[in-house]
């Protein structure tokens, strides 16, 4: 095979992986919030429902597309895609798997290792806003644009503290990209924890999942959506699939996140105190260290539909205090104990 | 009536009135209870004033009272509060039976109540449910609303319907409590008792729910008074007064519970003295519940009255503790089958005209905590 | 601008900190979490104790119930309904509306009394299930059902007609869900009253009242009878 | 002393009329001087809580007692018929005041004509009066005098009727709801 078709088929399979865990993820929110309440939830449409996912898709499909009539017509349709697109593009530097040998051909599994991979997905992150804050404005509707200026707001306030928690880990590793990033998470630190960034970076990991939560827009930071306040937030007016793409894009979205979080924090693909590629072959091996990167991922996933279910929502003014007051300062707290610590051993 | 404790309250700075945005929340919202509209000036996030419009549930009732005959008004009286249809009803029995100059017999006076504060308790559940629901957290409204449906349960096999009660009839109540009652209440006690506690746990102590309601749209005790504020937004504020208690009726003055009591009027404390209310009512059904035993089998339901009342010529009006407050019935009779006039006084319509002045300088969400906490229920405020 | 009180937030360390509590409450979701997964891994239906799988599973219904209207026959098969009006008068909604007719001869073992309703219309559009008809009825003819299932596609088919009410009676017959019969309640004697017409009430509430209208009852068949033969 | 003393006494000539029904007290006072006797009831007799305000209207009741004392009398009232008085005012404003420390209840009673609808406002004294007043007006006609937002409350704003008025049909006129949607 030529390197390009290898690209290409690593392209289309994160696509689809993806596709798959946003699709999948519709269902677990609603099964697991189900569990969680005492229900049973969607369990009609295929077995346990988890066809559930496709017939709402097929539904969003077929209803009618309406655009209001005073909306910004072409900001209006430019919306939704902008905002799922980064979130699909963040998973090209995702490294969901060591490599794999196939035919003499040693294959990484990550589509570009691009040295500077994480601030590319900080850079998507952020273009990730204006989706909602456009849709939010061409909608011309009060519920939308408030729900477009809040996501302003809170993501580009919390990107600051992100930022903050990731640049430790820069610090901590002295590379931007994430593949050499969870190689160093190999093996033990202090003898007998894994040499995991959560364990040498536990604030700098709260910081970083708090913000996550915060750019995900799950609960409790649910603002720029909150249904009770705001309808439905920058996507009141949308229906049809550009409502299921901006839905869409938020799951794509939170997939990315816990990528990330795995990836820096959870050393990948890696299992602690085991290595893998001693006793597996080369094609299993890859496989395997897959499925690890899948399992550790599914945790953080379960954890964001987990957390949504149990707290309630924050409100404007105590989520920008949140961010600036207390995440910010700690995050620079962090940094500059890590930047001492790192001079003083290095 | 007590003043417990004095709070300090201060006039919070003059609004400055610039730009501001017209917002309009309601009818058809997903926080608006139904059909409610307020209309606030708002000035990014924090609302400069707003004003509530009501009307858009008003079906006439007290009309449709005058051009009935006593018995049949009683099942409209379901679809005032309907979370707590059995308040109505029995608040509407005693009016009539006032104007009657009649008791009803003890058996039936302690079916009553059993049944009032199992109402009661299924309001407070769903009232707290949805304030959370409405902050964002959904779970605790499932463990709540569980146990509403068992209460449920047991108005059904008592009188036959679950939400639009119709319960008992002037003089006395139809039936015994039925057995379901005596095989599921020393179990649902613990129950209720549990998923109060999980909800209890879920928000109480949760830093983003204690931000989110302490010090929200804390209000003044004598302001209150002044609106006319009753029951537990009264008692959020620190005055303690309970009809139940001030006012007995059926045989309240013979139990012995505890009148919660807030301090500022914020939302944590109304969301507080429902859940500290909820427990005292299960002391009540407890107590009445052991009356209720001690009397025999047979003992009368029911106070003989004829098939068609006709109270004499004058005018009463009785109140009795609704969940929400105070629920007045006033009945002007002329001596005919039908009430000469029939007014209501609804609780949280009291409560609602000053929801201006609750919410001004406050942001939106809090105007939603705000209108979840005062529990406004449109077929009680329009009626 | 309104008065507020001054409101002084007291937290405690664990409660500034959001984290705990928070992990407090992940733990108590979890719980629920694995206790309905198990639950829901059993066989059989209504596992999840509080979800009913609607069609399949169904709630027991109160013998009570105030569901839909049925007409109700007695033992003999014979219509209990005399046509009467004295539900229409009580209805609160003004729902139903009955038309009296004759009986005519050879019709004795369809219809128990003399007279019966020809056409018996309720609007359950209208009906608003308060129980005041059932209440009302002298004959125990009209009795609100353990029927909940309403939804109907036009309509027309929402006003129910003699022959649905009826059918309704049958299909709850057949399902044994009828009405236990209503117990008598017990109602406390006024005061004072002359003492013969008291007690002659008190009896009459309580025991004989049924013997009494069978007696009347067959008398009444007697003498519609008679003038036949 | 007794609830009826001491309003007797704090009342004094403003009060009309004292009526007791099953333990409920009703004083009657004069429409002009409604104020006056609201706030002297708040301050002097400790009527601090106003629970409603609402309105009767008299129509069918005077109506029905003229039809049976026509069928009582019969031929008499042919007789004399200058003596004949005349009506007394058909609308009524009820206040319902609670003694918040003695948990008394009183109703006030204002007699409002047919021809002169202006009641004295009570928002001033209690706040609670503002949206019960609205709604009177709405349902009744009568012009609360000084009250802040005097508008239809639960009818439409261009609602022309008073729905409550005895001689108002039961099912409506037929009236329907145009809603204006303002381009604003």
């Amino acid at each position: 095979m030529v390197d390009w078709q290898i690209d290409l088929i690593k392209v289309i399979f994160i696509w689809v992986w993806a596709l798959l865990i946003a699709v999948v993820m519709t269902w677990v929110e609603r099964r697991a919030s189900a569990m969680m309440q005492d229900r049973l939830g969607p369990n009609r449409a295929g077995p346990f429902g988890l066809l559930q996912p496709l017939a709402d898709g097929i539904k969003l499909f077929t209803k009618e597309d309406i655009i209001p009539e005073k909306a910004r017509k072409i900001l209006f349709v430019l919306g939704p895609p902008l905002f799922a697109l980064p979130a699909f593009s963040a998973y090209a530097v995702v490294p969901f798997g060591d490599k794999i040998v196939l035919g003499g051909k040693e294959i990484i599994l990550q589509v570009s290792d691009v040295n500077i991979g994480f601030l590319y997905v900080l850079a998507l992150g952020a273009i990730g806003v204006y989706g909602m804050v456009i849709g939010g404005w061409a909608s011309n509707s009060k519920y939308s644009i408030l729900g477009g200026l809040r996501a302003t707001a809170q993501l580009i306030s919390y990107e600051v503290p992100m930022g903050l928690a990731l640049l430790t880990i820069v610090l901590l590793y002295g590379t931007f990209s994430l593949r050499e990033m969870v190689l160093l998470q190999q093996g033990t630190f202090l003898g007998f924890l894994p040499n995991w960034g959560i364990f040498k970076q536990p604030l700098g990991f709260i910081i970083f999942l708090v913000a996550a939560y915060a750019e995900a827009n799950r609960v409790p930071f649910d603002l720029p959506e909150c249904e009770s306040e705001l309808v439905t937030g920058y996507h009141t007016e949308y229906g049809s699939m550009r409502l299921g793409l901006y839905l869409f894009g938020e799951y794509v979205n939170l997939g990315t996140l816990a990528a990330i979080t795995v990836c820096l924090f959870f050393g990948g693909w890696s299992l602690p105190y085991v290595d893998m590629s001693k006793f597996l072959g080369p094609v299993s091996y890859g496989i395997a260290s897959f499925m690890v990167f899948f399992l550790k991922q599914a945790f953080f996933l379960f954890l964001f539909v987990w957390v949504r279910w149990t707290v309630p929502r924050f409100r404007y003014d105590q989520l920008m205090g949140l961010g600036w007051k207390a995440l910010i300062p700690l995050g620079l707290v962090n940094l500059f104990v890590t930047a001492l610590l790192v001079q003083l051993t290095i | 009536m007590a003043r417990e404790i004095e709070t300090v309250c201060i006039t919070t700075g003059p609004a400055e009135v610039g730009d501001y945005v017209t917002l309009n929340i309601g009818p058809i919202h997903p926080a608006m209870h139904g059909t409610l509209r307020v209309i606030t000036k708002t000035d990014g996030e924090t609302i400069i004033s707003a004003e509530p419009e009501i009307g858009y549930l008003h079906r006439g009732v007290e009309k449709l009272g005058e051009n009935l005959t006593y018995k049949q008004f009683l099942p409209l009286t379901d679809r005032l509060n309907y979370c707590s249809a059995i308040c109505n009803n029995v608040a509407y029995e005693l009016a009539v039976e006032k104007a009657l100059g009649i008791e009803v017999p003890e058996k039936a006076q302690l079916i009553r109540t059993i049944m009032m504060e199992l109402a009661r308790i299924a309001d407070h559940e769903v009232l707290v449910g949805i304030l959370g629901v409405d902050l964002g957290a959904l779970t605790p409204f499932f463990y709540l609303i569980i146990q509403r449906e068992e209460i449920y349960e047991i108005f059904e096999w008592h009188h036959g319907a679950r939400l639009t009660n119709s319960m008992g009839t002037i003089g006395g109540v139809e039936a015994d409590l039925p057995d379901r009652f005596h095989q599921k209440w020393p179990k649902m006690r613990d129950t209720i008792r549990k998923a109060n506690d999980e909800t209890d746990r879920l928000l109480t102590h949760n830093r983003i729910w204690m931000d989110r309601t302490i010090g929200v749209n804390a209000f003044c005790a004598d302001d209150a008074l002044n609106w006319g504020f009753t029951g537990p937004m009264l008692r959020a504020c620190g005055v303690k007064r309970d009809l139940r208690k001030d006012e007995p009726y059926l045989m309240y003055d013979q139990f012995d519970f505890e009148v919660p009591t807030g301090k500022h009027g914020d939302v944590f404390d109304r969301y507080m003295i429902r859940m500290l209310e909820m427990e005292e009512s299960i002391k009540i059904i407890d107590q009445a519940y052991a009356m209720y035993q001690k009397l025999p089998e047979d003992a009368p339901l029911m106070k003989k009255v004829p098939k068609i009342i006709k109270p004499p010529e004058g005018q009463i009006y009785h109140a009795i503790e609704s969940p929400n407050g105070e629920l007045g019935f006033f009945i002007k009779s002329d001596g005919t089958d039908k009430p000469y006039r029939i007014k209501i006084r609804p609780p949280c319509y009291m409560v609602y005209q000053a929801f201006g002045e609750l919410v001004q300088g406050e942001m939106i969400s809090d105007l939603i905590a705000c209108l979840s906490s005062i529990n406004v229920i449109a077929g009680e405020l329009d009626r | 601008m309104p008065r507020r009180p001054v409101v002084k937030k007291e937290y405690t360390l664990g409660e500034r900190v959001y984290l705990v509590e928070i992990t407090k409450g992940l733990g108590l979701t979890w719980k629920h979490f694995v206790f309905n997964i198990k639950a829901s891994f059993r066989k059989g239906p209504h596992t999840v104790p509080t979800c009913w799988q609607y069609p399949e599973d169904r709630r027991e219904i109160a013998p009570i119930f105030r569901g839909a209207h049925m007409l109700m026959l007695n033992d003999k098969g014979q219509e209990l309904c005399v046509g009467c009006g004295m539900c229409a008068r009580a209805c609160p909604a003004k729902c139903i509306t009955v038309k009296r007719g004759k009986r005519a001869e050879g019709e004795e073992d369809k219809y128990a009394g003399k007279t019966y309703c020809a056409s018996f219309e309720i609007d359950m559009l209208r009906c608003i299930f308060c129980g005041n008809c059932e209440n009302a009825c002298p004959k125990g003819a009209l009795v609100l059902g353990p029927g909940y299932e309403l939804a109907e596609y036009d309509m027309e088919s929402c006003i129910y007609n003699k022959d649905k009410l009826l059918a309704n009676y049958h299909e709850a017959k057949a399902e044994g869900k009828l009405k236990p019969p209503k117990k008598p309640v017990p109602v406390e004697a006024p005061p004072a009253p002359p003492k013969k017409a008291a007690a002659k009430k008190a009896a009459g509430e309580k025991g004989k009242a049924a013997p009494k209208k069978e007696a009347k009852q067959a008398k009444k068949d007697e003498k519609g009878k008679k003038p036949a033969k | 002393m007794s609830l009826k003393e001491r309003i007797k006494e704090c009342l004094e000539e403003d009060l009309l009329e004292l009526t007791e029904f099953r333990g409920d007290l009703c004083v009657e006072v004069p429409k002009n001087r409604v104020l006056e006797v609201m706030s002297k009831l708040k301050k002097e007799a400790g009527f601090d809580f106003l629970s409603d305000v609402f309105g009767v209207d008299n129509l069918d009741l005077y109506a029905a007692k003229a039809k049976k004392a026509k069928k009582k009398t019969g031929e008499e009232e042919e007789e004399e018929p200058k003596k004949k008085e005349p009506p007394p005012p058909r609308f009524e404003v009820m206040y319902l005041l609670l003694s918040l420390s003695t948990n008394e209840r009183l109703q006030v009673k204002v007699r409002v004509p047919e021809d002169d609808m202006d009641v004295p406002s009570v928002t001033g004294i209690w706040r609670s009066a503002t949206w019960p007043e609205r709604e009177a007006f709405d349902m009744f006609g009568f012009r609360f005098k000084g009250h802040p937002n005097l508008r239809r409350l639960l009818m439409w704003d261009e609602f022309e009727d008073h729905p409550l008025r005895k001689d108002y049909p039961l099912e409506g006129k037929g009236e329907e709801r145009h809603l204006n949607y303002d381009t604003v």
